[in-house]
This record gives C-alpha cells, sequence and structure tokens, in this order.
C-alpha cells in the first residue's frame, strides 16, 4: 500500500507536539452527541487549528511527536481523522487503545523519528517496505514494518470487513 | 413608519418554543437565534426569509415564556412587521419594547394569504395587500406606546427620560 | 366604586385612591427578577444605558435555575453573566448553584415576595406569586433593564376574570386538574391580557403550594396575572418566612369584573393536557392506551414538597415501569433536603427513579432529560407545546404528581385509581 | 495446553498477566507475543456505544456470544442534557432490546463502579470495555482493559479478543501512607514519576505495604488511573482482603492468580509511600503533578467529588467527615455526583448527602456528572476547576479555556471550602 499527501503538524499550547489526547483529536462537544461521521470530521483538531478541516486534502499525513492518540478510548477519534480525508498518522510513538482503534477501522500508523518532517512537505509512505519518501525535502525515513496481524486488517479494510470475510477473527 | 414585504402566513396559538425552540436559549447571541427563527414550525425560515418581510398570523401569536429571544430572533432575521389577529401578553410589550412593530389586525390570516406583497403605513394606519389590492385600516397605537415606538426602543426610552 | 385586588394593588403602589382597566401606569415594583435565560439580555441593555447603579439591589433577584449545573460552555458563559453583574452590584437575592432553585418555588419560599406586592419577571411564569395574594406578571428582558435602571414599569391595568371554585375534591383530585380544567374551558387565550382572579371555597381550602400551581399556569391562558384573596392560610405561610411587612388586599363586593366563571369540581375526574397545547386537555377516563418512555415530576408548577410527597405516597414499595425513565426534579435545594429527611427520596431510589438537583432542566427542553425522535413524556410541568423537551416529534402530556406517579408505575397514562 | 495450577506459584516464570491471558488463549503466551483469547465480559456506554451498535450491525450479525456476558451502561450523558444524545440513547435501548444484552439505563451509575459492584467481574477475568478506564478493576486480581467501540463490538459477537501480550513493571509502595494521603495521592505520584506514558502497552502491577493496606475501593482508584501512564491493564494481587470483599458480594467460583517468584519485569520501580503528601494535577496534564506544599492557595471557581475514580462511598465519607459543620465558599460551585444508585442510597441514609446539600452542593443523579464536560457543571472560560476525576486535558470539562485540576476527595473538599487549593491535613485532628 502506497500513501502520498502533504504533512500537517500542530503545536500544543506548551509548545509541541508529544500527548496530542483524544479531547484535541474531537472534543466531547461534538463526540458525544453526533451520529454524523462527516458532520464530526468537520471538528477535527479544531481546538489546535481551527482551519485544519478546511486545508485537508484527501491523502494528507498527519505528522506528531510522541504519545499521539492518548486519553479516552472513543473510536470517533480515528473516524473523525478517516472521514476528514486523511490518510495515515505518522509519530514517534501511539496510545494503545488509538493504535488499536486505528487499525480496526482501516487508518495505518507508522512509527518513526519525526523531527526531520515539517508542516506541508509532501510524503510518500509505502506501508509494506516500511520508507517514507520526503519528495520536498528528497530524503528518506525508514520505520519499522507493520506487524503481520496489522496488515492483514489494513488489507481487509479494517476489523468489520475482516469480520465479515472470515466469519469471525482469523489472524494465524 | 412604511414597509414593504412578502408574508409568510401562520396559524393561531404560534407560541415562543416554535419562534425559538428552548435549546438555542443558551446563548443570547442575536445572529445564533435568528438562524433558528421559526425553526421546529418551518425549518427553512431563516434561509428563505428577506429583509423587509411580513409574518402574518392568527389569534395569540407569540404565547408561552417571556423569552425576548423570540421577538429578536424575528427582527434580526430581517422581518420588518408581525401582523395578526391577536398577540400573547408578554410577546406584545417585548416586541414594542425591542422596536419590532406588531399590527393587530382582525382575521389576518383569513385577509392575507402566504406570499402576498403588503404595505404597512404605520403612521396612517394602513395596511395595503399589493397582491389583492385591498386596503385595511389597523387602529393607531395608544399615545403612551407611540411615546416608546417612537423612541425606537424601551431602552431608547429610558436613556432619554433618565436625561431629563 | 368597588376595586378587585389586583387594581387595588396597582393603585396603592401608584399612592392613588383608583385605577380603571385599560388605563397605562408607570408603577413601582418591589422585586424585579430575571434567570440565566433572560438576565443576560437585560443585563446587557442594562449595562448599555450606562448608568452607575442599580435603583435597589435588595429588589432584585438573580436565579440561574434554567440550565444549572452549566450542561455547556454556553450556558456556563450565560451563568457567569448573572454572577459577575451580581458581584459588581451587590446584588442580595442571588443566588448560585447549590442554592439555587426553581425561581418561582425559591423566591416565596425564602420570603423575598410577599401578599402586597407588585412583583415583575423576565419569566412568563412569574404570575405564581399571586397565590400569596401579590400583583406578579411575567415580561421580557428589556423590561427587566428598565425595572433596574429606574424602580418602575409600565403596565396597562387588565380587567379580571372572576373564577369561583367550590366543591370538594375527589381523593387523587388537585389544583393542577382545576387549572388544566379552567384552560381546556377558556383555551389559552382565554384570559388574554386578564387577571384571573381564584375564589370559592375549593380555593380557600387549598395550601399555599396548591394556589401557586394554579397561579403559575394564569399565562397558559394567556392571563396577565392569577391572584388568591389572601387569608390565614397565606397569613401563616408568610408569617413563617416573610422579609419585609406585607399587606393583604382584597376585592370589594361590587368590584367589577369582565366575566364571572363559576365551576362545580365535586365530580372533576384528574386531567390530562394532550400535545401540543395545555388547553388540549381530557378526563382521564377518557385516556386509554398513551405509553410513556419519560415521567417528570417536578418544575415552578408541580416541583414543592407537597407534590413530592403525593408522588412517594403512590410509589411507596412500587417499582417504576422499567421502559419510564422517572425524573423526580425538587424545585429547591430546601425542598430537596426535606424530601431526604422525610424519607422519601429513598421511596424513588428504590422505585428505580432519578433524582436531579433542582433545575428548570428537561421542562423547557434545557437539559436533565431531552426526549429523542419520537418519544413520549408525561410532566407536572406547565407546557407542552412542539419540542417542548427535546425533539420537534416528541410527546409531552401534563398532569398531577399523582397521575404522572401512577403512570411511571404503569408505563402508560394511568390513574392513582389503578395502582 | 494451559493448566491451571500454574495460577499458583510456579516455576514457568510467569507475570499475573501473562497467566491469566494465557489461560484465556488456551496455551501458555508471553510478552510480544499476540493471541486471540476469550473474554469473560463486555460492555459499552452511551459515549462509545453508538459505535460498537454500527459495527456490529456492519459485521451482519444479529446475536452476541453471550447475552449475560454483554453489557451497555449509560452513564455519561443522563439525563439527556440534548436531543443528538436522546437519540443515541433511544438507539441503545433498542439493540438491547434486539439483542438481550444486560442494560443499565440512566440513574443506575457509572459503569466502572457497576461492573465490579454487579458481581460481573471476577478474579482471574479478562474484561473488555469501551471506555479507558476499564483497567479499574485490576484491583480485584483479574485483566481488564479499555478497548474502541469496533474492537468490543467484535468481542461481543466472537466472545474472543486478540491481544499482544504486554511486558508487566512492578510498582512496589513501601511504607505507610501518612494521615491526609490517599490511594488518590499514591496514583498521582506515580504517574508523575513515570509521565503519562511511562507504561504505554504495559502492565503495571502495584504490590507492597501502602497497597495492602488500602480498601478495595481505594484500589479501584489507583487501577483506574493506570491509562493515564499509557497502561494496557492495571493489576494487584490477591488477599484476605479481596477474599472478604468477594465474599461480602456473593462472587464465587473465580481463579485468583500469583506471579512467579521468578517472573520477568521490564522495570520494577520501588517508593516509599510514607514521604508522599497530598499531591494535585495541575493543568493540562495528568503527570504535571505537584505537592499540595507548592500549590496551595491557587484561586478555585469549581470544585467536583464523584466519577470511576473517586465516587465511591469512601470517598463521599472522607470528604462529608471534613465538610461537616462547615459551608462551601460562596464563591465556589461544588458539584458531588454519587458513582451509583446504591452508594447514593447509602450516602443518604448516613447523612453524608445532607451534609453536602447543607454546606451549600449540587448533588446530581449518579453517572459521570461532569467530568467528560457532556453537562452538569460546565465551567466557564477562565475559570480553574479541582476535581476528584482522572483526567485534567484541556477541555475535558466541555470547555477548552477552563484550567482542571486533579487531586482526592478530601483535598476537593477542603479547597471547596477556602475557595482555592487547600492541604487536608489541616482538616484532619
Amino acid at each position: 500500500m502506497i500513501l502520498e499527501g502533504n504533512a500537517h503538524r500542530f503545536i500544543k499550547p506548551d509548545g509541541n507536539d508529544n500527548d496530542i489526547n483524544t479531547d484535541y483529536v474531537i472534543s466531547g462537544r461534538y463526540k458525544f452527541q453526533c451520529e454524523d461521521y462527516n458532520e464530526l470530521a468537520t471538528h477535527v483538531m479544531e481546538d489546535l487549528d481551527s482551519n485544519f478541516y478546511k486545508n485537508i486534502k484527501k491523502g494528507d499525513i498527519i505528522v506528531a511527536g510522541k504519545n499521539f492518540g492518548c486519553g479516552s478510548s472513543r473510536e470517533q477519534a480515528p473516524i473523525a481523522i478517516i472521514y476528514a480525508g486523511i490518510s495515515c498518522i505518522i509519530a514517534k510513538s501511539f496510545a494503545r487503545i488509538f493504535f488499536r482503534n486505528s487499525f480496526n477501522k482501516g487508518l495505518p500508523l507508522i512509527e518513526c523519528d519525526t523531527d526531520k518532517i515539517e508542516k506541508g512537505d509532501k510524503l510518500n509512505v509505502d506501508l509494506e517496505k516500511g520508507i517514507i519518501k520526503n519528495l520536498t525535502k528528497n530524503f528518506d525515513i525508514k520505520f519499522n514494518a507493520i506487524p503481520p496481524l496489522m496488515l492483514k486488517l489494513l488489507h481487509d479494510g479494517g476489523l468489520v470487513n475482516h469480520f465479515k470475510k472470515n466469519k469471525g477473527f482469523n489472524i494465524d | 413608519m412604511k414597509f414593504t414585504g412578502n408574508v409568510y402566513r401562520y396559524g393561531d396559538n404560534v407560541n415562543t418554543d416554535e419562534i425559538i425552540p428552548a435549546r438555542y436559549l443558551n446563548t443570547s447571541s442575536e445572529e445564533e437565534l435568528a438562524k433558528h427563527c421559526m425553526e421546529d414550525i418551518d425549518i427553512d425560515f431563516s434561509k428563505k426569509v428577506k429583509k423587509g418581510d411580513i409574518i402574518v398570523a392568527g389569534k395569540n401569536f407569540g404565547c408561552g415564556s417571556s423569552r425576548e429571544h423570540a421577538p429578536i430572533s424575528i427582527k434580526v432575521s430581517g422581518v420588518s412587521c408581525v401582523i395578526a389577529d391577536t398577540f400573547a401578553r408578554i410577546f406584545f410589550r417585548n416586541a414594542i419594547n425591542i422596536g419590532l412593530p406588531i399590527i393587530e389586525l382582525e382575521r389576518a390570516n383569513e385577509k392575507i394569504s402566504d406570499g402576498d406583497k403588503i404595505e404597512v403605513d404605520l403612521d396612517n394606519g394602513i395596511v395595503k395587500n399589493l397582491t389583492k389590492n385591498v386596503e385595511y385600516k389597523i387602529n393607531p397605537f395608544p399615545p403612551f406606546m407611540q411615546k416608546l415606538i417612537n423612541s425606537g426602543s424601551l431602552m431608547n426610552y429610558i436613556k432619554s427620560s433618565k436625561q431629563n | 366604586m368597588g376595586m378587585t385586588i389586583t387594581e387595588k394593588i396597582l393603585s396603592y403602589h401608584l399612592k392613588r385612591d383608583s385605577v380603571k382597566p385599560g388605563e397605562f401606569i408607570e408603577v413601582n415594583v418591589d422585586i424585579v427578577l430575571a434567570n440565566d435565560v433572560t438576565a443576560p439580555i437585560a443585563i446587557k441593555s442594562f449595562k448599555n444605558l450606562g448608568l452607575k447603579d442599580v435603583f435597589d439591589n435588595k429588589k432584585i433577584a438573580l436565579v440561574p435555575d434554567h440550565f444549572t449545573p452549566n450542561k455547556d460552555i454556553k450556558s456556563a458563559e450565560q451563568a457567569k453573566i448573572l454572577r459577575d453583574f451580581a458581584r459588581e452590584y451587590n446584588i442580595v437575592h442571588y443566588y448560585d448553584q447549590g442554592e439555587v432553585g426553581v425561581e418561582h418555588a425559591l423566591l416565596p419560599e425564602k420570603g423575598v415576595v410577599v401578599a402586597g406586592d407588585i412583583v415583575i419577571g423576565a419569566d412568563s411564569h412569574t404570575c405564581t406569586y399571586g397565590a400569596l395574594g401579590a400583583f406578579s406578571t411575567g415580561v421580557g428582558s428589556s423590561d427587566v433593564a428598565a425595572i433596574m435602571a429606574t424602580g418602575k414599569v409600565w403596565l396597562k391595568v387588565p380587567e379580571t376574570i372572576k373564577f369561583v371554585i367550590k366543591g370538594k375534591l375527589n381523593k387523587w383530585v388537585f389544583a393542577k386538574d382545576i387549572i388544566l380544567y379552567i384552560i381546556g374551558k377558556i383555551g389559552v387565550d382565554g384570559a388574554l391580557y386578564k387577571s384571573m382572579e381564584f375564589t370559592g371555597d375549593t380555593i380557600s381550602s387549598l395550601d399555599m403550594s396548591s394556589r401557586m400551581t394554579i397561579c403559575n399556569m394564569a399565562i397558559e391562558a394567556g392571563g396577565k396575572n392569577g391572584i388568591v384573596p389572601p387569608d390565614d392560610i397565606t397569613k401563616k405561610y408568610l408569617d413563617e418566612r416573610k422579609e419585609r411587612d406585607y399587606i393583604f388586599f382584597n376585592s370589594d363586593s361590587d368590584a367589577k369584573y369582565s366575566n364571572v366563571i363559576e365551576i362545580d369540581v365535586n365530580n372533576l375526574e384528574p386531567q390530562i393536557a394532550f400535545p401540543h397545547l395545555p388547553s388540549n386537555t381530557k378526563n382521564i377516563s377518557d385516556v386509554k392506551n398513551i405509553s410513556l418512555n419519560q415521567v417528570v415530576i417536578g418544575s415552578c408548577t408541580n416541583g414543592r414538597i407537597e407534590d413530592l410527597r403525593i408522588a412517594a405516597k403512590v410509589l411507596e414499595g412500587k417499582k417504576v415501569n422499567k421502559k419510564v425513565r422517572t425524573l423526580i426534579i425538587p424545585a429547591t435545594p430546601t425542598i430537596y433536603k426535606k424530601a431526604m429527611e422525610e424519607g422519601l427520596f429513598k421511596i424513588f431510589l428504590d422505585a428505580g427513579a432519578i433524582i436531579s438537583p433542582p433545575t428548570c432542566g428537561p421542562c423547557l427542553g434545557g437539559h436533565m432529560g431531552i426526549l429523542a425522535k419520537g418519544e413520549r413524556a408525561l410532566a407536572t410541568t406547565n407546557r407542552n407545546f412542539v419540542g417542548r423537551m427535546g425533539h420537534p416529534e416528541s410527546e409531552v402530556y401534563l398532569s398531577s404528581p399523582a397521575v404522572a406517579a401512577a403512570s411511571a408505575i404503569k408505563g402508560e397514562i394511568a390513574s392513582p385509581e389503578d395502582i | 495446553m494451559w493448566n491451571d495450577d500454574n495460577n499458583k506459584k510456579s516455576a514457568l516464570g510467569l507475570t499475573m498477566v501473562e497467566k491469566i491471558l494465557s489461560r484465556h488463549a488456551g496455551k501458555i503466551v508471553k510478552k510480544g507475543e499476540i493471541c486471540i483469547a476469550d473474554i469473560d465480559f463486555a460492555f459499552g456506554q452511551d459515549g462509545t456505544s453508538s459505535v460498537i451498535i454500527d459495527s456490529f450491525r456492519e459485521m451482519g450479525v444479529e446475536k452476541v456470544f453471550d447475552k449475560n456476558k454483554c453489557a451497555i451502561i449509560l452513564d455519561h450523558s443522563c439525563p439527556s442534557p440534548i436531543v443528538g444524545v436522546s437519540n443515541i440513547h433511544k438507539k441503545i435501548r433498542e439493540f438491547v432490546k434486539e439483542t438481550g444484552i444486560i442494560l443499565h439505563d440512566i440513574g443506575d451509575g457509572v459503569c466502572h463502579e457497576l461492573v465490579p459492584a454487579k458481581g460481573y467481574v471476577k478474579p482471574g477475568d479478562l474484561v473488555l470495555g469501551a471506555d479507558s478506564h476499564t483497567c479499574t478493576y485490576g484491583a480485584l486480581n483479574m485483566c481488564s482493559t479499555g478497548m474502541g467501540s469496533t474492537d468490543v463490538a467484535a468481542a461481543m459477537i466472537a466472545g474472543k479478543t486478540w491481544l499482544k501480550v504486554p511486558e508487566t513493571i512492578k510498582f512496589i509502595a513501601n511504607g505507610k501512607l501518612k494521615k491526609g494521603v490517599y490511594s488518590k495521592d499514591l496514583i498521582l505520584y506515580l504517574i508523575g514519576q513515570v509521565s503519562a506514558d511511562g507504561a504505554t502497552y504495559k502492565a503495571c502491577e502495584y504490590t507492597g505495604e501502602a497497597i495492602d493496606d488500602l480498601s478495595i475501593e481505594a484500589r479501584m482508584t489507583i487501577c483506574n488511573m493506570a491509562i493515564e501512564m499509557g497502561a494496557k491493564f492495571g493489576i494487584m494481587n490477591f488477599d484476605k482482603k479481596l477474599e472478604t470483599w468477594l465474599e461480602k458480594k456473593g462472587i464465587k467460583d473465580y481463579k485468583k492468580v500469583e506471579s512467579d517468584d521468578n517472573a520477568e519485569y521490564l522495570k520494577i520501580y520501588e517508593y516509599d509511600a510514607s514521604s508522599i503528601t497530598p499531591m494535585v494535577a495541575m493543568p493540562h496534564t495528568v503527570d504535571n503533578v505537584a505537592s499540595i506544599n507548592d500549590v496551595k492557595g491557587t484561586h478555585i471557581d469549581e470544585a467536583y467529588l464523584g466519577t470511576c475514580t473517586n465516587g465511591r462511598i469512601e470517598d463521599l465519607t472522607i470528604a462529608a467527615n471534613i465538610l461537616k459543620g462547615k459551608k462551601i465558599n460562596k464563591n465556589v460551585r461544588f458539584i458531588v455526583a454519587p458513582a451509583s444508585r446504591e452508594i447514593y442510597l447509602e450516602a443518604m441514609e448516613k447523612g453524608l448527602i445532607k451534609i453536602f446539600v447543607e454546606a451549600g452542593a449540587a448533588v446530581v443523579s449518579p453517572g459521570c456528572g461532569c467530568c467528560v464536560g457532556t453537562h452538569n457543571g460546565v465551567p466557564s472560560d477562565g475559570e480553574n476547576v479541582i476535581s476528584t476525576a482522572n483526567r485534567n486535558f484541556k477541555g475535558r470539562m466541555g470547555n477548552n479555556k477552563a484550567f482542571i485540576h486533579l487531586a482526592s476527595p478530601a483535598t476537593v473538599v477542603s479547597s471547596a471550602i477556602e475557595g482555592k487549593i487547600a492541604d487536608p491535613r489541616e482538616y484532619l485532628d
């Protein structure tokens, strides 16, 4: 699977982009009452960048520091990101529940050193080979290959489709 | 004062919850209120209403709560005046107090149809139905209220009386 | 010439011998009140006047009761406007969360309003205080701003309709049924612009709580105010809590009324107001198969301790139907505490009901029990307009606390007789 | 194959978590392995169940694996504050009716209080909840963890889930907590030590004298916040106290587990619990922890006592004992949310609710209250809140311009009395 898009980065009030929590991804103001995922998507990351949704082009990529997605278990977080048109997230590390939720929903997450990626860089991501090409700055970043189980979920189009296809779990 | 506009017609007992539902009462932003004006009985009202348009209704228009949000949402949505058979009491004073002209006209919503073009001449007490080519006489406001209306709003009235 | 109570209170405040219905007057106000929905607009208007001070910091009551505890940022910001204003102008009768109750239950309970007063409130149910022998009526926010500035309000002296209520109420028939019956009879504009004077042996036998229920709903018939002749029951109530001296006024025997309506309640049944108007009333014996999703017992109409006692009497040892969310909302912190101490809460909780802190909450579709599309509620509140308690396609029925409690058990609208 | 005798100390070198997962996988599994494991219980709440239902329906299934092992608990926005939520509640009630699973409707209480209190879970179990604080039940010597809605939907259908067996970090809290210092202070201190992602993907075993001294409820407070250090599981040993607790609830047929002496830990941290002061997590991260000595005096506008972390009878009792005969500062709004109907009833019978109401508190109906910012006390711009909850993210309580501080019930109530962050030790004899 090859993904391509421009990088978006966010700065928290404390000056970095570590620990971007699920309340930042989609505020509780919306997620508890909204069943329309397209509507939900319009509020994605709005407390960090109120223009973010408007500026997304399909396939764009979110880039962040460590522990992205910490906080609640609500799947509305990756759902809002997916419906906003984001193709994958690249971060130094991810919070556990967010990690599962994303792959379950078919959103690839990539762990690597993100320091050299800047806002606006055009990125090309090869999930199988484990390589990010920074097309703007012309360098490559290697990342740990996605575990086979996750790749299988991605190829099946998320856990729901995996279940439909296999009539249950089939990961061995 | 004279205005011309097209008519949105409603029935009897249009209440304040229909004019502005309570779920929007957590704000007093006038523009926000105007966006939801008449929403529960006429979902697209705020989108289709044009500046100067006129609401016509039957009896007891504005019954229910004391929320000034009701006449405010009507006024800010662009409506120039409301013509009804009768008005509920608190709505009546709220409208006068904020400077939204309201006119009592017997059997208003039988005489006037949805979409009619209406001209209102407040000073001479005449409502002209330009579509149907008919004229109706309206009772002038009592002198006390006239004074209020002429000062634009209750607040202006208080301001000027405080200065005197 | 003879005068009604309402005319007497107004002329007393004008320091004149008489007033005539239809006359425009500007009159001094004893208490002006507003809540978290109406006060922000009033405060904004007041600030625009550029005055240094309010007319009297002891005569203004600010009660943020509609959205307490605040449900979102917007309602929190609205409440903050009241809080900041109350601090800036040292408003004596300001009640923040924890002390706040539904305004029309709270102010009489605290003795803030008394007989003979003119009470003007930016809330339509301000007419409640007529039960104490006061003239009280609802206005809008601009009016409140003007009163906060000048201490005066403009009014048109209303004509009065006299209601003579006679007879003994049957078991399980209450004040709520009387007022619903009256509104059903005269319609939601049956008393438009008018004063409604409630008299007769039935009324004089009612406790203050019941009288408040009746006056509270005068507005639902379009009335300007509701009023009950003050008597020994009024005196006892006021003496236990009054902040100021009170004056009793009574109508002269030759007072002029626009209409006199006599009602015999000997055979009155519990009343149900069907959607979407309070006047759309039916006898309980004519109501069949109205299944429910929610029951609300509370509000300025029926959220007092007497109401909760009646509900508890019906619910004691019973369980509410699993399909029916049953919300009990004591109208003030004092009522809350009393109900708890009397063991009513235990009855409610054991029955499976939910107890909310004092708030107007679901009555106006604010929070604490909003209806989904297609859902149906029976409430002891005062209004059942379209969308009143939530989704525009939901339905609200109105009744007494007794019928509400019985219906919560049954899962459909039911008479307490059937429980 | 797994043998239940291994639950006792064995020579296999397994942690408690590895043993529980091995039993549920039907074979011995160790850290790093991915396995498919049977689950004992799965549930969602009203913030997550709408998506559970969507996923469930999308998978084209009609039945859950066992309707007595699946539940939905309405606690996040109860009673509903807005039509959107009402519609979701309605959808949930209809789903429950169709599938026959367990429902706790509005007013029953917070899921993490109800699930252990109603006996749905027991030692040795593997439990999934579509709520991040599902790790709470580790206090009962079991594995429980929060997952997303689709995971829980899959578990409700298959009775299974996929898991990576986590490495375990062991926390040893030696010594005794001082007067005025509670399990909340201990867990805040630990989170401050290891940071908000100090245990990401890991299991945390909490042991030591200070833990042994705690009641089961106070232990739940600690396991509840394991997620705030990023952990998958928080877990504690089985002991006499837990045995008595289970007996009282009538919970039987459980499988207690012990870590082996030669179990492999990723790290072992040791602390002296007696040196810990009351702690406060300052805005806007849970690991931004300070000693009360350094932050007391900070102005407070709103105080909140409740939640799955500290809304239990013990918490209400501690707060009421301090508050008795005193008034809440008139510039503070104090909100109390008992965690369940039973706790509300017990608090009422013990006279605690009376103390709160007389002091000027608003007691809201059982549920999550204002913790997640859905209603019941959303702060306004610029306000400071002190809360017994578990998270102080920006915007957590519904307003991203408010400042949330986390502390123990004792610290919260002392602060509500003074109108500023206060040291509870000054209120205890």
